[in-house]
Formats: C-alpha cells, sequence, structure tokens
C-alpha cells in the first residue's frame, strides 16, 4: 500500500514525460494522477489501524526489501499515526499545486508536470522512509526536481534564488549524510525501526543542521525569501508547505525518537533558535512589501513555533507541532496559491499596487480573509489549536517559551492583518484595475478544498491529535495533575 | 645468482625513468615526448622484471607483457594524432595546444 | 430538550451566515438581510425554549452540560464541543440573541442600499454565533474560541466600509488589543492545564484550590487581561471609541449590547478562581472604577455622537466591573443586561438620526431634532434617563445595586462607591449634554436642510427600524423591575446558585446609596441644562484638560511609543543589520569566495600540456615520499 | 669465470641502456632519438635475459624493436621536415621544475632501494629452467591470467580502430590538400 502510494506518482512522472501530448492535455493527465493519489490515500486511511498503540517500532502498512544486505541497507517504508497525516498533507496539496499549474499553463507542461509528480512521489517517500539510507534518497529526489523548478520557471532572479538553495540544502544535507553513514555504522543497520539510540553528539548535529535548514531554523533561512518569492506560486506552494514539513518528520523521526543525551544537552539551545525564528520572523513579515514575502517570513514563524512544539519533548507539544504542520501546509499554500492569482492578474502582490480589491470581488475576498483570519490563529481555527497544544507543551519546559509564543500570536495578527488590508481594504491600488476579476470558477475549485479542509479542521481538530499518537504514556503534565490531586 | 644484484636493476631501471620523465617534461616535439613515455614504459617493465624474477612468480612477467600491449596500442593512437595533426596544419609543438587555459 | 434548544440556537445562526456566503449573488440582498434576521430569531427561540425549561426545574438540576464531540485532545488533555447551559448562560443567550435580533432587524432599514449588503448579515449572524459560542462554552478552551470570534467578527465588521482608511485602522487596532487579551488568557490556561489538568469548569474550580496563591494569581490576572481588553477597560480602551468607525447598528450590538460585556461575564464564569485571588478581583473592580470616572470625562468633550456614546459605554461597564469585582455578581449581570437594553436602545436612536442626517455624525452640526423627530426624541431620553439612573427606569435599579453593594465592601468599597457616585455625576452631565445639543434648541442649518431635501429621509424611519426601537424602549423602562432591593429579586435567585454574590448590602445602605446616585444624576442634569439647555452658557476653558482628554489621556500616543514604534524600528534594524548583512551576505559571501578561488585556481591552468605532466610527476615525487613517510 | 662475463654483458648492457636514454631525449632531431630508441630497447632486452625473461627479450626485439619502432620511423618519414620544433623552451620554471621532479624521483626511488639493499632484495628465489618461456607464458595466459589476456586484446583491437579512424582523411582536410596542391601550381 505505502509502496503504491510512493511508486504512483514516480510511474505518473514517466508517462508525463514520455507522452508526447500537447500542454493542456498533459497538464490534465498530471492531475488525474495526483487525484488519484489522493484516492490511493483516502483507501490507506481506511486501512490505516488508528486504534492502534503508537510505537516507533512497529510502523504500519508496512513493506520491506533487503537493498545492500552487507550494510544492512533495506527499502523499508511505513507509516505513523503522525506522518500519514503528513503524507496526506502533502498529497492534498501538491495535486491542488498540479492543478494550478494546469490552469496556470505552464510552459514546456510535460517536463513541469512530469517534475511536479516525481517531487510528490519523493516527498511521500521522506515521511515513509523507515531505513535511513532510502531517507536520504529521498530527501534528495525531492531537492533534485525543486531545484529544476525554481531555477527554470522561476521569476527574475531565479537564478540567484536557485543557488542559494542549492548550497544551502547541499550543506545541510551532506552533513546529514555524514551523519547517516556515522550512525548506520555504529548501530551496525541503517533500518530505523532496528536501530537503538545514540548518544553522540556530532551525529546528533549533522542531522539537526540538514533539518535546520530545510525547516528553516534562524539563522539558517538565507534561502527562504528568494526561493518562496522567486518560484513559481506553485512550488513555493509546495516548498513551505510540504517540503518544509520533512525537517518536521525528521526531527521527530531521528532526532527526537534516537538521540537521548544530545537531545536534553540542546534542548536550550534549538528552542531558543526556534523562538528567535518565532519573533524574528513575525517582525520581518510585519515589514515585508509583498504578499509572497509576507508569506515567507510567516512560513519561518510558524516553522519555529512547530519547532517548539517538537523540542517541548512532551506529548502534547509533539501532537500540536503535527496539527500545526499541517494546519499550517494548508494555510501556506492556499496563501501562496492566491499571490498567484493575484500576480496572474496585476503582475504583482506588492502591497503597494495592490489594495481594494474587495469590492466586486466576493469571492476572492471571502477566500483571502477566511484564510488569513485562519494564518492569524484566531481563537476557534485549526492554527489556533495547534498553537495553544505546542504552546502547553512547551510550558512545562519553561513559562518564558510559553510567554514568548503567546506574544507572536499578537505578532502574528498584526501581519497578517496588514496582508488582508493591503490586499483588499483601503483604496485601490494602480494593479487593481477593472480586469482584475474575481476568481474563476477553476481557481474555486482549487481553493475551496484546501479552506474548506482548513474549517473543517477547525471544528474539529481532535481529528488529528486524537491519530497522531494514539499511545498511553504517563508524561509529565500527567504527573504534575496526579500530584495536584492528592 | 650470476651477475648483480636485483637491486642493482632497480636502480637502472630508476634513472631510465628519470631520463624518459625529464624528456616529457623537456621537449617539446610530441614525436620526442611519445619516444620518452616509452622509455619510462620500459624503465617500468625492467622493474616488474626484476622483481617477478626476485619472488619467482610469472606474475610480474605477464604484467610487462601486457604493458608491451598497451604500449603499442599507445604508440599507435599517439601516432595517428599526431599525423592527423600534421595533416590539419597544426604546428608539431606541445606549447602551442593551450585550449586548456584557464 | 433545553440543550437541544442551545445547540439550536447556536448553530442556527452560523447556518445563517454559512448559506448567505455561499448562495452569494443567487439570493436578493433582502432575502439575505431576512435569512440573518430569521436565523438569530431562531436562536433567540431557542434561549427562550431553553429558559423555560430550566425555570421549571429545580435549582440544582439547572446546570447541563452536553457534549456534541471531541474538539481537541491529546493523551492527557480532552476538551470537548461541549455546551453548558445554566442560568448565567441561559441569561446571557437571552440578551444576545434577544438584543441582537432586534438590531439585525433594525439594520435592514439602516444597511438598505449598501452594495454589500449581504456580507453585512453574513458577518451579524456569524457575530451572534460567536457571541452564543462565547456565553455556552462549556469549558475555558471553548470559551476562548467564542472570545476569539467575537472579536474577529468585531474586526469584520469595523471595517466593514473597507474603503476608508479609518475604519480598517480602527478594526485593525480592535483586533490586535484584543489579540493581545487572547494571549493572556491563554496564558492563563497553559497554567491551569499545567496544574489542574483540565479546563472544564467544573474540574478546573474543584481543583483550584490546590493551586500556589502566586500561581492563581497569575491566573486571575491572564484572565482579567483578556476580560479588560475585551471590555475596553484602562489601560486597554482605546480600541473602543474608534470601533466607531462601523456602521451603528454594529455599535449597538457589539460594541454596546454584547460582545463588549463579555469581560463582565468572564468574571462571572470564572468567579472561584477570581475568589481564590481577591488582589486580582479588588484590581478588577478599581480598573473598573478608574475606567468609570474617567471614560466619563473623555465623553464630555466628544463631539462624534457616537464616540459619546461610546465612552459612556467604557463608563457603565466599568460600574459592571466594580459590581463583580466586589462580588456582587448578580448586580453586575443586571446592570448587563439593563445595559444592554438602554445603550442599544442610545445607539439606535443615535442610528436613527444619523441615518436621518445621512451619515452626519458631528453633534455640533446638530440641534433641534426634537422637532423633526419627535419619536426619536422621546426613545432618545428614555435611554438617557435609564442610562443616568433616574427611577424608575431601568438603569436605577441596576446601578444602584451596584452602588449599593460597594458602599457594602467596607473601606475599599467605599472609595470605589465615591468613584461611582462622581461617575452617575458625569453620566447625567455628558448624557444630557448629548441630549440638549442634539434635540433641543434651534433647528441647525444641516438639519433644515436634509427635512427639505430628498424625500426618502423624511419620516423617522422604516419600520424595520422604528419597530425595534420601540421594543427597546420599553425595555429600557420595565427592565429594571426585574429585581427591586429588598422587595422582588428573582434575578438575584436565578443566578445565586451559580454565582453566590460576596456583599449583601443592608436596607439602609440601598436607600443610602440610590439617594445619593439619584441626586448626584439630578445634579449633573442640571449642569448640562445649564451649559446646554436653553441658556447656552459658555464653558469655563480649561484648555490643558480639554487636550488630555480629547487625546483620550495620551494612551494611544504612549502604545505607539512603547509597543508599534518598537516593534516597527526592531523589524527595520534586523532587517538592516541582520537578514541583509549576515543572512543574505553571507550568501553571498559564499559564492563570492568559490568565484574568487576559482580565477585563483584558473590562474594554474597555464594550457601547457607540459606543466600538467610536470604537476603529474612532482605529485608522484610527493607521494613517494608520503609513502616512505608512512611506511 | 662465467661470473664475470655476465657481470661484463650486464655492465655494458646497462650503461648502453642509460647512454641511449639520454641520446633519445637529447638530439634534436627525431629521426635520430628514433634510432637512440631502438639501441634503448635492444640493451634492455639483454637486462630481460639475465634476469631470466628469455619470452619478454624476445618479444622486446621483435615487437618493439622491430614493429614499433618501424612505425615511428614511417611516420617520422612521413612528417620529414615539419617534426622539427625547437628543442626545449617554454617557461622557464617549466624546464626547471622537470628536473627537479626528475631528480627527486630518482633520488627518492634510490633511497628506497638502498632502505631494502642486502636484505630482501638480494635473496631472489631459486627458479627452473622453465621461468620465463613462452610455454608457461601460454599456460598462465589462458589460466589465470585469462581475463588480462581478453583485455589487452580488446585493447588492441581498439587501437587499432582508433588508428584507422584518426588516419582516415576528413573531407576538410582533402580540401586543405587540394588548396595547397593548387596553391604549388
Amino acid at each position: 500500500m505505502t509502496t503504491a502510494l510512493i511508486f504512483l506518482p514516480f510511474a505518473a512522472a514517466v508517462v508525463v514525460w514520455l507522452l508526447p501530448l500537447p500542454g493542456r492535455a498533459i497538464g490534465s493527465l498530471a492531475l488525474l494522477a495526483a487525484l488519484a493519489e489522493v484516492v490511493l490515500w483516502l483507501v490507506a486511511l481506511f486501512q490505516f489501524d488508528f486504534e492502534q498503540q503508537f510505537d516507533f517500532a512497529s510502523p504500519q502498512l508496512a513493506d520491506r526489501q533487503s537493498w545492500f544486505s552487507d550494510l544492512e541497507v533495506s527499502y523499508h517504508v511505513g507509516f505513523y499515526g503522525f506522518s500519514f497525516w503528513l503524507a496526506g498533507l502533502a498529497v492534498v496539496v501538491s495535486t491542488a499545486a498540479i492543478g494550478y499549474a494546469l490552469w496556470a499553463d505552464r510552459e514546456r507542461a510535460r517536463a513541469y508536470h512530469g517534475l511536479l509528480l516525481f517531487l510528490l512521489g519523493a516527498i511521500v517517500g521522506v515521511f515513509t522512509a523507515q531505513d535511513l539510507l532510502l531517507f536520504y534518497v529521498f530527501f534528495e529526489a525531492m531537492l533534485i526536481p525543486l531545484y529544476v523548478l525554481v531555477g527554470v520557471w522561476g521569476g527574475a532572479r531565479r537564478l540567484r534564488a536557485t543557488a542559494t538553495f542549492v548550497i544551502y540544502t547541499m550543506a545541510g544535507s551532506l552533513l546529514m549524510l555524514a551523519s547517516i553513514i556515522a550512525f548506520g555504522i555504529s548501530q551496525g543497520t541503517f533500518d530505523l525501526v532496528e536501530s537503538g539510540g545514540s548518544d553522540s553528539t556530532w551525529i546528533f548535529l549533522g542531522f539537526i543542521a540538514a533539518f535546520a535548514v530545510k525547516a528553516p531554523l534562524f539563522p539558517f533561512h538565507g534561502w527562504l525569501v528568494d526561493a518562496y518569492r522567486e518560484s513559481p506560486p506553485e512550488v513555493a506552494a509546495i516548498l513551505s508547505g510540504v517540503v518544509s514539513k520533512a525537517a518536521v518528520y525528521g526531527l521527530l523521526r531521528i532526532a527526537i525518537a534516537k538521540f537521548g543525551e544530545p537531545l536534553d544537552e540542546f534542548q536550550t539551545t534549538i528552542l531558543a533558535l526556534a523562538a528567535i525564528g518565532l519573533v524574528y520572523g513575525s517582525l520581518l513579515a510585519f515589514r515585508a512589501r509583498d504578499v509572497r514575502t509576507v508569506t515567507a517570513y510567516s512560513s519561518m514563524a510558524q516553522m519555529g513555533l512547530i519547532v517548539i512544539g517538537l523540542f517541548s519533548l512532551s506529548e502534547i507539544g509533539l501532537n500540536g507541532a503535527i496539527l500545526q504542520s499541517v494546519a499550517h501546509g494548508l494555510i501556506s499554500a492556499t496563501l501562496f496559491l492566491l499571490a498567484g492569482m493575484l500576480e496572474l492578474r496585476g503582475g504583482t502582490s506588492a502591497f503597494a499596487a495592490l489594495g481594494g480589491l474587495a469590492r466586486g470581488r466576493p469571492a476572492l475576498a471571502t477566500i483571502l480573509m477566511t484564510t488569513g483570519v485562519i494564518a492569524l490563529a484566531v481563537p476557534g481555527s485549526v492554527a489556533f489549536a495547534g498553537e495553544f497544544l505546542i504552546l502547553v507543551g512547551v510550558y512545562g519546559v519553561g513559562w518564558g517559551w510559553a510567554a514568548v509564543g503567546a506574544g507572536a500570536i499578537v505578532l502574528a495578527a498584526m501581519y497578517m492583518l496588514r496582508l488582508i488590508s493591503g490586499v483588499l481594504h483601503g483604496r485601490r491600488g494602480p494593479a487593481a484595475t477593472d480586469s482584475a476579476r474575481d476568481l474563476r470558477p477553476a481557481e474555486l475549485a482549487l481553493l475551496v478544498p484546501l479552506v474548506g479542509l482548513l474549517l473543517f479542521l477547525s471544528a474539529w481538530p481532535a481529528a488529528i491529535t486524537e491519530r497522531s499518537f494514539p499511545i498511553d504514556f504517563p508524561d509529565e503534565a500527567a504527573q504534575a495533575q496526579a500530584e495536584a490531586e492528592p | 645468482m650470476d651477475g648483480p644484484d636485483l637491486a642493482w636493476y632497480l636502480i637502472v631501471s630508476a634513472i631510465l625513468f628519470s631520463i624518459g620523465t625529464l624528456g616529457v617534461l623537456v621537449r617539446r616535439s610530441p614525436l620526442i615526448v611519445l619516444l620518452s613515455l616509452e622509455i619510462m614504459l620500459n624503465a617500468a617493465n625492467l622493474a616488474l622484471i626484476s622483481f617477478a624474477r626476485l619472488h619467482g612468480g610469472h606474475d610480474g612477467q605477464i604484467f610487462a607483457l601486457t604493458v608491451m600491449a598497451v604500449a603499442a596500442s599507445e604508440v599507435v593512437v599517439g601516432l595517428g594524432l599526431i599525423v592527423a595533426m600534421s595533416r590539419r596544419r597544426l604546428t608539431l609543438d606541445v606549447d602551442s595546444f593551450r585550449l586548456l587555459r584557464g | 430538550m433545553a440543550i437541544q434548544a442551545a445547540w439550536i440556537c447556536l448553530f442556527a445562526p452560523l447556518a445563517g451566515a454559512f448559506a448567505i456566503t455561499v448562495m452569494g449573488e443567487s439570493i436578493t440582498r433582502r432575502t439575505a438581510a431576512w435569512l440573518s434576521t430569521v436565523s438569530v430569531f431562531v436562536a433567540f427561540a431557542g434561549a427562550v425554549v431553553a429558559f423555560v425549561e430550566l425555570l421549571g426545574k429545580s435549582a440544582e438540576e439547572r446546570e447541563q452540560l452536553s457534549t456534541a464531540w471531541t474538539w481537541l485532545s491529546t493523551t492527557n488533555l480532552e476538551i470537548g464541543m461541549t455546551l453548558l447551559v445554566d442560568p448565567l448562560s441561559v441569561t446571557m443567550m437571552l440578551i444576545v440573541s434577544g438584543v441582537g435580533g432586534l438590531i439585525v432587524l433594525y439594520s435592514i432599514g439602516y444597511m438598505d442600499g449598501d452594495p454589500e449588503e449581504r456580507r453585512y448579515f453574513a458577518y451579524m449572524s456569524f457575530f451572534v454565533f460567536a457571541m452564543l459560542l462565547l456565553v455556552q462554552a462549556g469549558n475555558f478552551l471553548l470559551l476562548l474560541a467564542g472570545w476569539g470570534l467575537v472579536g474577529l467578527a468585531s474586526y469584520l465588521l469595523i471595517g466593514f466600509w473597507h474603503e476608508r482608511k479609518e475604519a480598517v485602522d480602527a478594526a485593525k487596532k480592535a483586533f490586535i488589543m484584543n489579540a493581545f487579551g487572547d494571549a493572556t488568557m491563554a496564558l492563563a490556561f497553559f497554567v491551569l492545564i499545567w496544574q489542574t489538568g483540565s479546563l472544564e469548569f467544573g474540574d478546573v474550580f474543584a481543583r483550584a484550590e490546590g493551586m500556589s496563591s502566586t500561581l492563581l494569581n497569575l491566573v486571575a490576572l491572564g484572565l482579567l487581561g483578556g476580560a479588560v481588553a475585551k471590555s475596553a477597560q484602562i489601560p486597554l480602551h482605546t480600541w473602543l471609541p474608534d470601533a466607531m468607525e462601523g456602521p451603528t447598528p454594529v455599535s449597538a450590538l457589539i460594541h454596546a449590547a454584547t460582545m463588549v460585556t463579555a469581560g463582565v461575564y468572564l468574571i462571572v464564569r470564572a468567579h472561584p478562581l477570581f475568589e481564590l485571588a481577591p488582589t486580582i478581583q479588588d484590581l478588577a473592580a478599581g480598573l473598573g472604577a478608574i475606567t468609570l470616572v474617567v471614560a466619563g470625562l473623555i465623553a464630555l468633550v466628544q463631539t462624534d455622537i457616537k464616540r459619546v456614546i461610546a465612552y459612556s459605554t467604557m463608563s457603565q461597564i466599568g460600574y459592571m466591573f466594580v459590581g463583580v469585582g466586589l462580588g456582587a455578581y448578580a448586580n453586575g449581570m443586571f446592570h448587563l443586561m439593563t445595559h444592554a437594553f438602554f445603550k442599544a436602545l442610545l445607539f439606535m436612536a443615535a442610528g436613527l438620526v444619523i441615518h436621518h442626517l445621512a451619515g452626519e455624525q458631528d453633534i455640533r452640526q446638530m440641534g433641534g431634532l426634537r422637532r423633526v423627530m419627535p419619536k426619536t426624541a422621546i426613545a432618545f431620553l428614555v435611554g438617557s434617563l435609564a442610562l443616568v439612573g433616574i427611577p424608575p427606569l431601568s438603569g436605577f435599579f441596576s446601578k444602584d445595586s451596584i452602588l449599593a453593594s460597594a458602599l457594602a465592601s467596607g473601606g475599599y468599597g467605599q472609595l470605589l462607591f465615591a468613584a461611582g457616585a462622581a461617575g452617575a455625576l458625569l453620566t447625567g452631565l455628558y448624557t444630557f449634554r448629548l441630549f440638549f445639543t442634539v434635540f433641543l434648541g434651534q433647528p441647525s442649518q444641516l438639519v433644515l436642510d436634509r427635512d427639505h431635501g430628498e424625500p426618502h429621509h423624511r419620516g423617522e424611519g422604516p419600520w424595520t427600524m422604528t419597530v425595534p426601537v420601540a421594543v427597546l424602549t420599553v425595555l429600557a423602562v420595565v427592565g429594571g423591575w426585574l429585581q427591586i432591593p429588598d422587595v422582588w429579586h428573582p434575578f438575584g435567585d436565578w443566578l445565586h446558585d451559580v454565582a453566590e454574590p460576596l456583599v449583601e448590602p443592608s436596607v439602609a445602605q440601598d436607600l443610602l446609596a440610590s439617594a445619593l446616585a439619584v441626586g448626584v444624576a439630578l445634579i449633573g442634569i442640571g449642569i448640562a441644562w445649564v451649559f446646554y439647555g436653553a441658556r447656552r452658557r459658555d464653558l469655563p476653558r480649561a484648555a490643558a484638560l480639554r487636550d488630555i482628554l480629547e487625546h483620550k489621556l495620551y494612551v494611544d500616543e504612549l502604545y505607539d511609543a512603547v509597543f508599534y514604534r518598537p516593534a516597527v524600528w526592531m523589524a527595520g534594524m534586523w532587517r538592516r543589520t541582520i537578514e541583509e548583512p549576515l543572512i543574505g551576505g553571507s550568501i553571498a559571501g559564499v559564492s563570492l569566495g568559490a568565484r574568487r578561488a576559482g580565477s585563483a585556481l584558473g590562474e594554474t591552468q597555464t594550457g601547457y600540456l607540459r606543466s600538467y605532466a610536470l604537476a603529474i610527476a612532482g605529485a608522484a615525487a610527493v607521494l613517494v615520499v608520503v609513502f616512505l613517510a608512512v611506511q | 669465470m662465467g661470473n664475470f662475463l655476465v657481470w661484463v654483458v650486464w655492465v655494458g648492457a646497462a650503461f648502453a641502456c642509460l647512454g641511449s636514454g639520454v641520446a633519445v631525449i637529447s638530439f634534436t632531431n627525431p629521426f635520430y632519438s628514433a634510432l637512440a630508441l631502438i639501441g634503448n630497447l635492444g640493451s634492455l632486452a639483454v637486462l630481460y635475459l639475465l634476469a631470466s625473461a628469455e619470452f619478454l627479450a624476445a618479444a622486446q626485439v621483435l615487437v618493439y624493436a622491430g614493429a614499433v619502432m618501424v612505425m615511428f620511423l614511417f611516420v617520422i618519414a612521413y612528417l620529414g621536415d615539419s617534426a622539427g620544433v625547437p628543442f626545449g623552451g617554454g617557461p622557464s620554471w617549466v624546464a626547471v621544475g622537470a628536473i627537479v621532479a626528475s631528480a627527486a624521483i630518482l633520488v627518492e626511488v634510490v633511497v628506497a632501494i638502498g632502505l631494502k639493499a642486502g636484505g630482501a632484495l638480494s635473496n631472489e628465489a631459486d627458479v627452473g629452467a622453465a621461468f620465463g618461456s613462452p610455454g608457461e607464458f601460454g599456460r598462465l595466459f589462458l589460466t589465470d591470467h585469462l581475463l588480462a589476456f581478453e583485455i589487452t586484446s580488446i585493447v588492441l583491437l581498439v587501437a587499432a580502430i582508433g588508428g584507422v579512424i584518426l588516419g582516415t582523411q576528413t573531407r576538410s582536410e582533402r580540401e586543405l590538400d587540394a588548396q595547397e596542391a593548387h596553391g604549388r601550381a
């Protein structure tokens, strides 16, 4: 099942590359493949046993084939509750992105759609890999199409953006490769399920480096703004919505699950970096001048928050981090696609050129407003639920972290309201002409499912939190509670 | 064994190799460079044969024969190149080929 | 049955909002308006059913919980989508849906002709949903959800006329100050979760006694932060006057009758926590007292009709805070209810005036409207008298019960009583300044122009506007009769089991408070008559004081200097000193270094074949040395 | 006495070998260099014989000195005057470096040999009469070293094809020839 989920997009990518069809036809084919992937994921949803005790030693829907037996490397894939949701996020967002690419009618459609499908397959692979070497293969396979997608189809400064992106991610993933090899050799196996824990600081830091770049954590975010600003909007949607979640999966599955001592040793440092990133990203988002940059920096801030949740090392925080990952993935994908749609109309997403778009464009206004207020974590939204759990979790580490996080909620309100007003409200900007029409039905067909999912999860965030780590283990909150009740 | 120690064979081989190296590095005519290369290969062959004698195995000699075959091939290709160069009216001077300049 | 009614009450407005949004332009504006109105009245019907149901039960059985689904959960924490139906929430449900329904009905006339009417009504329904969620929530997190969503609705409605920069700015300001309150509340909840392992009201209150007093104070302070922000009490009050940029019915519904009083509701709902942190509860009362005086003072110098009423709202909520801060919960809630009636009435009457004058809000342009709009003048007068607390109108009973409680609460209470009495004087003064200026005297030029102008504005308004005003006029008169000290107190009994009062004023204290309050209020009216009534005396100038009051004590400027500007400065500085040179610069440095190194290494590529051969030979020589050495 | 004869032959061959090597790299005219190389190869063959590599010595004379060097001489004759270029030259650091590198390699190898001399290098194995004979070679090439044998054959084949391709005249070259012929006429 898992294997099918991984290789369906790869197979579709090959078909798309090989079939000599015109652009729209190939786009439709790619979209069909992506929809098939969604259906496959839904089938897996029903096969997945959420009642089963969560345990890193027993992934579900697993497949295993020996690969290099002398090094104990195997093709081993499988799902846990939390990674299942991340994979679902990847599938949904990528489908919307492919739909957008079809709508925007990209040049060289065969290559473009093929790369998008390939990317999807690699991402699902990352979220399922249970073998370190396999994880690395998928991790790198995910980056290759991104390099090409940004470098070939990007905006005016795409080459610079690509170069920066390549340098950062390469540096990070090479350090990770070194760590993977050291870890695998010292354990005698590369299998994540079979290997035990390690106390090596250097191996730990190697993994952290790769994930810190990917997330990105402050101060490893140099690639972020250019990449998010210059890439095609649907690629930016995948990049910020989904690819950054590979860091979440990696941190959780490897850094947190495998390392004991270094985790305690570096917890404060990483929390501090994440908190700095949170405040820093929020403030820079507040002064950014266009939709894309705001979304980019807010993405950085949100990833900081998610990392805070992960490194609270409490079950509540982890749950919150997963919920927030899903929420943020959907939100930033929607926002980037919206930014793309604005650019299609006015040629820019700069606030100076926009404004006053709410008048006479109810669909655009409603979608942007809904996404925006969910993004700023208005209480009652799924993003709020995620942030709340994260901060509850980190409160157990220290009240200061929770206070910084709560302060960031206010900052999030500031930059998101600025974004909403900059696009929708006030006087009409030069790009807000009459030719900038309301969202077309095809665009609504892309956005409404995303926003609908956000609203659904806002009404029922427990759908995810109850099914990420179905386990009973007494953590500190429960102990504190037990002490409170004599 | 009759005659000098194998060490002397090796010393001759070393001197010959150095002469060949010097020729390759100093001369500008591609023909002479090719000839010097032959000297180097033969110096190596001499060492191989000496060691084969030392250990009493045939491996070194087999290797030497293979080197000869490779040397012959190399001469064919090298001379072919030289002829082709001359047919294109190129100067037969290794210093005049500087396309690799950085 | 009561529970089902509560669920219907909650979701009817949401369904209305959703239907209007989804159907978009396939329904007419008028249909959308009626859809919204009906949805809110359905909610009111649900509230009434729940109320009747609860009345029929004994006091102990009146509290009912219902969980529809688990909203958020982790292993040790489960927060349900839980509704709590008890006398307190039913009271709020009745007020919210009842007054809300009247105001939505009124909006049909008021908003008629606005191009984005559908959006307006969708927002209004959404607001009623959010407010009902707030008051019906069965746990703190759901309460916070409702709390945030009313803030959102308030943001949407203040900024409804989004092409006006002032409106959008005011909306953002309101949202961000409320987000600050949300954040402090969230922090309080973190403490509660770690200390009590739950956010259910019952569990929290039961387990809170085991907490240390420091933590209890922090929790109460956090909750108070939320309450102060939402109820526009000092020092988080500056958003409310700006919020008057929204349509007038919005001001009536959100910024007078319901949302801004949520802080009072929160304190009453969480009173066991506040009682464990008496310092903070006293602080709440103190802040209320300061606000009621200061807001009354500022109201004196305002020239915008809605802003005067807005400051009056702040001031009245100050009374409620004094009441609930001193533990007179039922009295505070009682004032909340009567205030909802007469303040909504005042706003809607003001709305009639504004509507009549085609959007003019400056009272200096008004005058003599009594002759043009006699019925409106009567309604406004009733509202003003109720606000000032003249018997037998509703405000008299509710405000005096709070003052009596203050009088009964020892030295601190008597201090607050003094503030409350001063506030009563100010209330009389600014309320009748407004009334005299707008309705008495000679008709101003503007009034004359409008009256002979467009025929559409003839009369006092369509029936959808006048009927709600009439209903509220009646309520403002009779609303106070639910509670007459020492004679008849069904309201207090109704809430007694939910929030047992901490103070019980004696008969003498009641009488004293009433006499004093009515006396100073009459003095206030008298002063207003002297300066603004028939005679129109010149005012004492006191320019400095005026200046301070007109700038709302410079609190806006303070926040600007302390929070906004540093944030902007920091963002700019970080971009200049970290983002561009360090983060961006490191990239540029790496690529520049690589390029330099490349060209330097390129120099070694002479192109001489023999130099390459030499390199090989040299490397071989070096390698031999290495081999020899390693061996 | 036989011992002495061996010594004389060895010393003679060694000096001939080194002398002709120096001659190869010193002549300006490649023709003389090639001739010197033939001498070099011949004297090496003598050294091979003394080291009990009879088959290789024969191959050296037949294949190398015979076939390969003839090819060299053909090419030199074909090129005629154009084969002559200045002796050395280029940047002086290349020449200096060349001498230094060659000398260094020589010194290092000699040092390495000196460190080992007298020990293992003096105790060569006893070998039978069949050592280095063609029969032994044939048996080894078809058993233990079959792969080397096959690869060598492929290398030779490839070289032959390469030689043919390099030697084929292209059209542009024919045009060059035609122009020149035309110019002369």
